[in-house]
């Protein structure tokens, strides 16, 4: 049982999470209604964890991500509107709308590049961690990726590297493809023979953890051990944060499958019903934390729907400033591509 | 004639490979990508569940167990996805397979097959987009296609599991749902051989994949200013059939490449090389490439749209061209 | 002038450009792979030990290693070994690298350095004599080099450890030892810009690597038939220098394009095809290509002989644009 | 302790095995004297790994090899004399002269292809495991690489694949990088976080074995029970075969360190001496099996010394047709390029 996060902290992580969690219903809906083109991946479901991860980040830290970014890109701190303009391809996006929502990186935030090639960011992270050695500054990088990276062999190639050089990085696994996280489970959506990924990272000599990826303090927990044995020089951290797989997400093309989020249901207004009732239940990262909030009284209840209020405000805001801003002129599409 | 989309037949294709050949199989099953066409592979994995098998995301992996089968006499049709992964199995294809049945003085042969989505799709951004073919065309012992019609992609996938040697197969993401006539009966088509789509008097349009579509459609643009332009499918990049080429520059005089690849050591650049060298005498004017701008690609519309060919860039190539000769 | 060689060159690029920028490094040592120069290294790993490491055997590994460290603001140099590995770590190099500046909207680069030993080296067999630089040509967003001598290998390399852009360095295996000569201060040379070696009347050879070398042995064996060629050695690859070349063939009239990669798709097609686009009408002939042929390279001496351009085949390809026009 | 050879079964190996190693002599000397180009590895010190397993393997069974190749092309039974031509790239040569040393590969005995790219035979031959499953014959595919392949992120994969489908692979790793193969004593040359390989298979659910890759009946034991497991269909085997590092083959320019190996050591008539002693007492498995025969008294030792002289006569001839054989015509460079 990881160690109850004080108030004032479980609180602003709640922030994030619901921040993240609107940002995606906007997605979702703006999907729908043929706002933008392409395919996407949203982070609901897995919100406690990349909120936790940034809340032990410092600035001076890099980040790599991927595909799946949203939700990094926000809890660490990025405008939602220019997030949304990304998605949207819109010249006030956060790189120009060049990427989209694939590609959504925050270059003022530490973040490297958001590559979604599987695979990728595990790598670039760990040059990432090379640089920070190299500054000898006490920074880590903090690298995202999904169960499937560990399905490419450059994956296995960056473990060893980090490993060989003891580079501060910290590998976050985001296990996605778990009905339940007991070990020896195994994965249901991953291809993989290897039914404990964490025997990879320990293959090559690398720490691993485990934590339940919806849970908020595990997380925090993990990644700030993690981290400061980064920073004291010890070499890389793996860390695998195991979430349900999202009723949504699978196949590709998400569908609202367990609808807009009804914060009610963390205080007990509102019942859960529909297909996806176990998850709502007992899985949502959000309701999870929420509840454990709410449950102190009535002003907490009050705090919670005022917060809900303030972030949905927040996302009105930045979806209709994203709808609100221009394409960018088609002559810069020759900009750029040399620095 | 009837109709059938590009996906459609490159299925039928893959179909009747599997029936004819029992040493034929696939290594990945999500050909089609995971658009509104993918459950048309349903009746491959029905009727053939022994001989598909999906693999980890791991294309190098991937793609050497379809050369190391291939080797050892079987006839695997590996997928790699988006063309960009291909990327990730370079060496398998080039190291390995290309070089299979040269180095062995022609006793081992690699006839696998290789299948990519390639070219921008809309919105596929730097990552998604790649066409990757003009690189593979760089590697001395690959076949490499390009078909644009349904009859075609039916015709080359049949031949490429036919083929002992190691064949890329790239499909451009925006034809699968594009339908064109089909025969009856459809058949082989010859790794090899270009097709002279249209016929026209003033001006060559040599394209492949959905480049020739964008062509044809650039040539009816055309004959409306009176400029009667010849369209050539080169269906195989490589081998290049120059004297098809060739004998069309021989009729028109002129000459206008369109190649979906970026500029630099591309496709087209191959094409008016070729031209260059061996139908100097018959030009009239320069030799116009039409291509990808040499620019990564952007995920916003107007940015896309800037660096990308269409039917009025094509079109108006081949107005200068006629101008300027 | 000194004489100095390619190899001694380009370990004082990289002593200098360490020296220069606490933020440049090695990520891999044995750029001058296991010959006899590899001891000029040794001046390197005793004066940087903390900047240089040597990394399994790994390309894609290295590299991503190497572009994740540049994205972060180093500037790190990644040893990619013989130039058939590049295609191990092709992904890193053309998926993530290239793409960095476009895609951050200019915000975030990669300012790495990739080199590689390219070429038919003599007896390398066909995994071991590749020239890739034609495939990373097709790859915008990168910068590609290819120095034939000591002063420009020793300019180029600290160009690219300046540069913020991924650059890749192709040094021909068969160079590191030729000796050229080189001033006393040996300074940076600008990407993306051509030289011109030998002023000639009559025709014009571009060429890079390797075959600047044999171009001008091909131009001393033509002005011994009173044919006099310029020389025009095109340094970078991208970004391509095609003023200087045409201004060149606007004196001649006559092009022949020297280069050992592959033929088709390669550098020699993109040369002669920008020529045909851009500087037709200044043609008084065919453009010749003198090139590898499009075979994997052999073992045997007598065959690796005959598929690799050498000083007789490009003075016979000169002598035939001199009569064809 | 493995089970003794049969007599007649180790004379058998101990030929193959001095077959390899006065061809490898022979390389050496000739590569001295100018008569071919490139670089080259030589099985010196290897000789037991190879013999051992193609001693287990059935015509029936395709295997793969590495630049490391020439001890597997002779054990398998390839022609002497086409091999040295091969290497000095003469018509005649296994592949015509096309491949050279790096590429040695005799395709009438199973070979699939013999590639010099690190990690390029062990996932090439998971596609030759696939084969032999698809043709349902209970076959096998022996594919070998050194430790250094398992550097490369593409033998991650393929193992993962090859255990994933149960493929009859049997993935033959020869360890030459260690100067003792006591677990746990590391890999002196490998660079490598792992400290132990067979952790890699293992996180994929593969069965492992480690064996002294110069006894000749370890390996063959090891061997058969692996071999026997693919053909029932229980998925790949991997074998960790370790050799101590031959003295000559580092740096990779090898000089002929341990000279000429003189087979009366065996019998005592001759000492061992010079720097490599402890190397040629207590390792050399061409002489660790050949002393094991020997003792069988003065029979066994006249058997031995006849046995070494028909197989340098062999290898001479070998050496004989092979710089009297012609170089293949220029014109011929165009041909195969396609099949
Ligand atoms: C090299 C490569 N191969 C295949 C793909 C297609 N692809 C996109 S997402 C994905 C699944 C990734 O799974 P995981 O890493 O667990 O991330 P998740 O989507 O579950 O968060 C795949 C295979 C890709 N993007 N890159
Ligand atoms: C992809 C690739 N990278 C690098 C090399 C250069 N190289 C040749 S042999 C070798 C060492 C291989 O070690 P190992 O696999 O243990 O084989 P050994 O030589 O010890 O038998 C290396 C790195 C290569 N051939 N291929
Ligand atoms: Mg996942
Ligand atoms: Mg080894």
């Amino acid at each position: 049982m990881p160690t109850p996060l004080p108030d004032d902290v479980a609180w602003r992580l709640l922030e994030s999470m619901l921040l993240i969690r609107r940002f995606e219903e906007a997605v979702l809906r703006m999907s729908q209604e043929g706002q933008f083109r392409g395919h996407y991946h949203l982070y609901i479901g897995q919100e406690a964890t990349g909120t936790a991860v940034m809340s032990v980040l410092e600035p001076r830290d890099r980040l790599n991500s991927t595909h799946r970014n949203h939700g990094h890109v926000l809890a660490r701190g990025a405008e939602p509107g220019k997030a949304m303009a990304e998605i949207l391809g819109k010249a006030t996006g956060l790189i120009g709308g060049r990427g989209g929502t694939i590609h959504l990186c925050d270059p003022d935030l530490g973040f490297l590049h958001t590559s979604g090639i599987v695979g990728g960011c595990i790598s670039l992270g760990v040059g990432g961690g090379y640089a920070c050695k190299q500054k000898k500054d006490g920074s880590v990088c903090a690298t995202f990726f999904g169960d499937g990276a560990l399905e490419e062999g450059v994956s296995f190639e960056a473990l060893n590297i980090a490993s060989l050089w003891k580079l501060p990085v910290l590998f976050m696994c985001e296990n996605n493809s778990t009905g339940s996280w007991a070990p020896g489970e195994g994965y249901p959506t991953l291809v993989h023979a290897s039914t404990d990924l964490r025997l990879i990272p320990q293959s090559v000599g690398i720490r691993t953890m485990r934590v339940d990826g919806a849970d908020a303090a595990a997380v925090r927990e993990a990644v700030s051990d993690a981290v400061a044995r980064c920073r004291r020089g010890e070499g890389p951290a793996f860390i695998e944060a195991m979430t349900k797989r999202w009723p949504g997400s699978n196949p590709l093309w998400p569908e609202p499958a367990t609808g807009v989020t009804d914060i009610r249901i963390a205080t007990g207004e509102t019942q859960a019903g529909g297909a996806h009732k176990d998850w709502i239940e007992n899985h949502d990262p959000v309701l999870r934390l929420a509840r454990a909030l709410a449950g102190g009284g009535n002003d907490a209840r009050t705090r919670l729907y005022a917060l809900d209020a303030a972030v949905k405000a927040r996302i009105d805001d930045a979806v209709n400033f994203a709808i609100d801003s221009p394409l960018p002129a088609p002559a810069t599409a020759f900009d750029h591509v040399f620095a | 004639m009837a109709k059938q989309s590009y996906a459609q037949a490159l299925v039928d294709g893959i179909y009747d490979s599997l029936a004819a050949d029992d040493r034929a199989s696939m290594i990945g099953s999500y050909v089609l990508g995971l658009g509104p066409q993918r459950n048309l592979m349903d009746r491959i994995r029905e009727d053939f569940p022994d001989r598909i098998v999906d693999p980890p995301t791991a294309e190098a992996g991937a793609a050497a167990t379809g050369v190391g089968a291939a080797m050892a006499g079987m006839r695997p049709f590996v997928d790699l996805g988006t063309g960009s992964f291909t990327y990730l199995a370079m060496s398998q294809i080039t190291n390995e397979a290309a070089v299979s049945s040269y180095m062995s003085n022609g006793r081992i042969s690699a006839g696998v097959t290789f299948h990519l989505l390639h070219g921008v799709r809309g919105g596929g951004a730097a990552q998604h987009s790649h066409s990757p073919q003009s690189m593979l065309c760089n590697a001395p012992g690959l076949e490499v296609v390009a078909p644009y019609s349904a009859a075609d992609a039916y015709g080359l996938v049949r031949a490429a599991f036919q083929s002992q040697n190691p064949t890329v197969i790239a499909s451009h993401a925006k034809l699968l749902g594009i339908e064109t006539e089909v025969p009856d009966k459809k058949s082989v088509v010859t790794i090899g051989k270009a097709d002279v789509k249209r016929k026209g008097r003033d001006v060559t349009i040599v394209a492949n994949s959905l480049m020739t579509h964008y062509s044809l459609l650039a040539a009816e643009q055309l004959a409306r200013d009176g400029i009667d332009a010849e369209v050539v499918d080169m269906r195989t990049l490589v081998p290049l059939d120059e004297e098809t080429i060739l004998d069309s520059v021989k009729r028109t005089g002129r000459l206008v490449v369109v190649d979906e690849c970026p500029l630099r050591c591309g496709i087209a650049s191959e094409v008016s090389a070729s031209v260059a060298e061996h139908g100097f005498d018959l030009l009239k004017a320069p030799i116009a490439r039409v291509t990808r701008a040499h620019v990564p690609v952007p995920f916003s519309l107007p940015l896309e749209e800037a660096i990308t060919p269409d039917p009025a860039k094509i079109a108006a190539a081949a107005r200068k061209v006629m101008k300027n000769g």
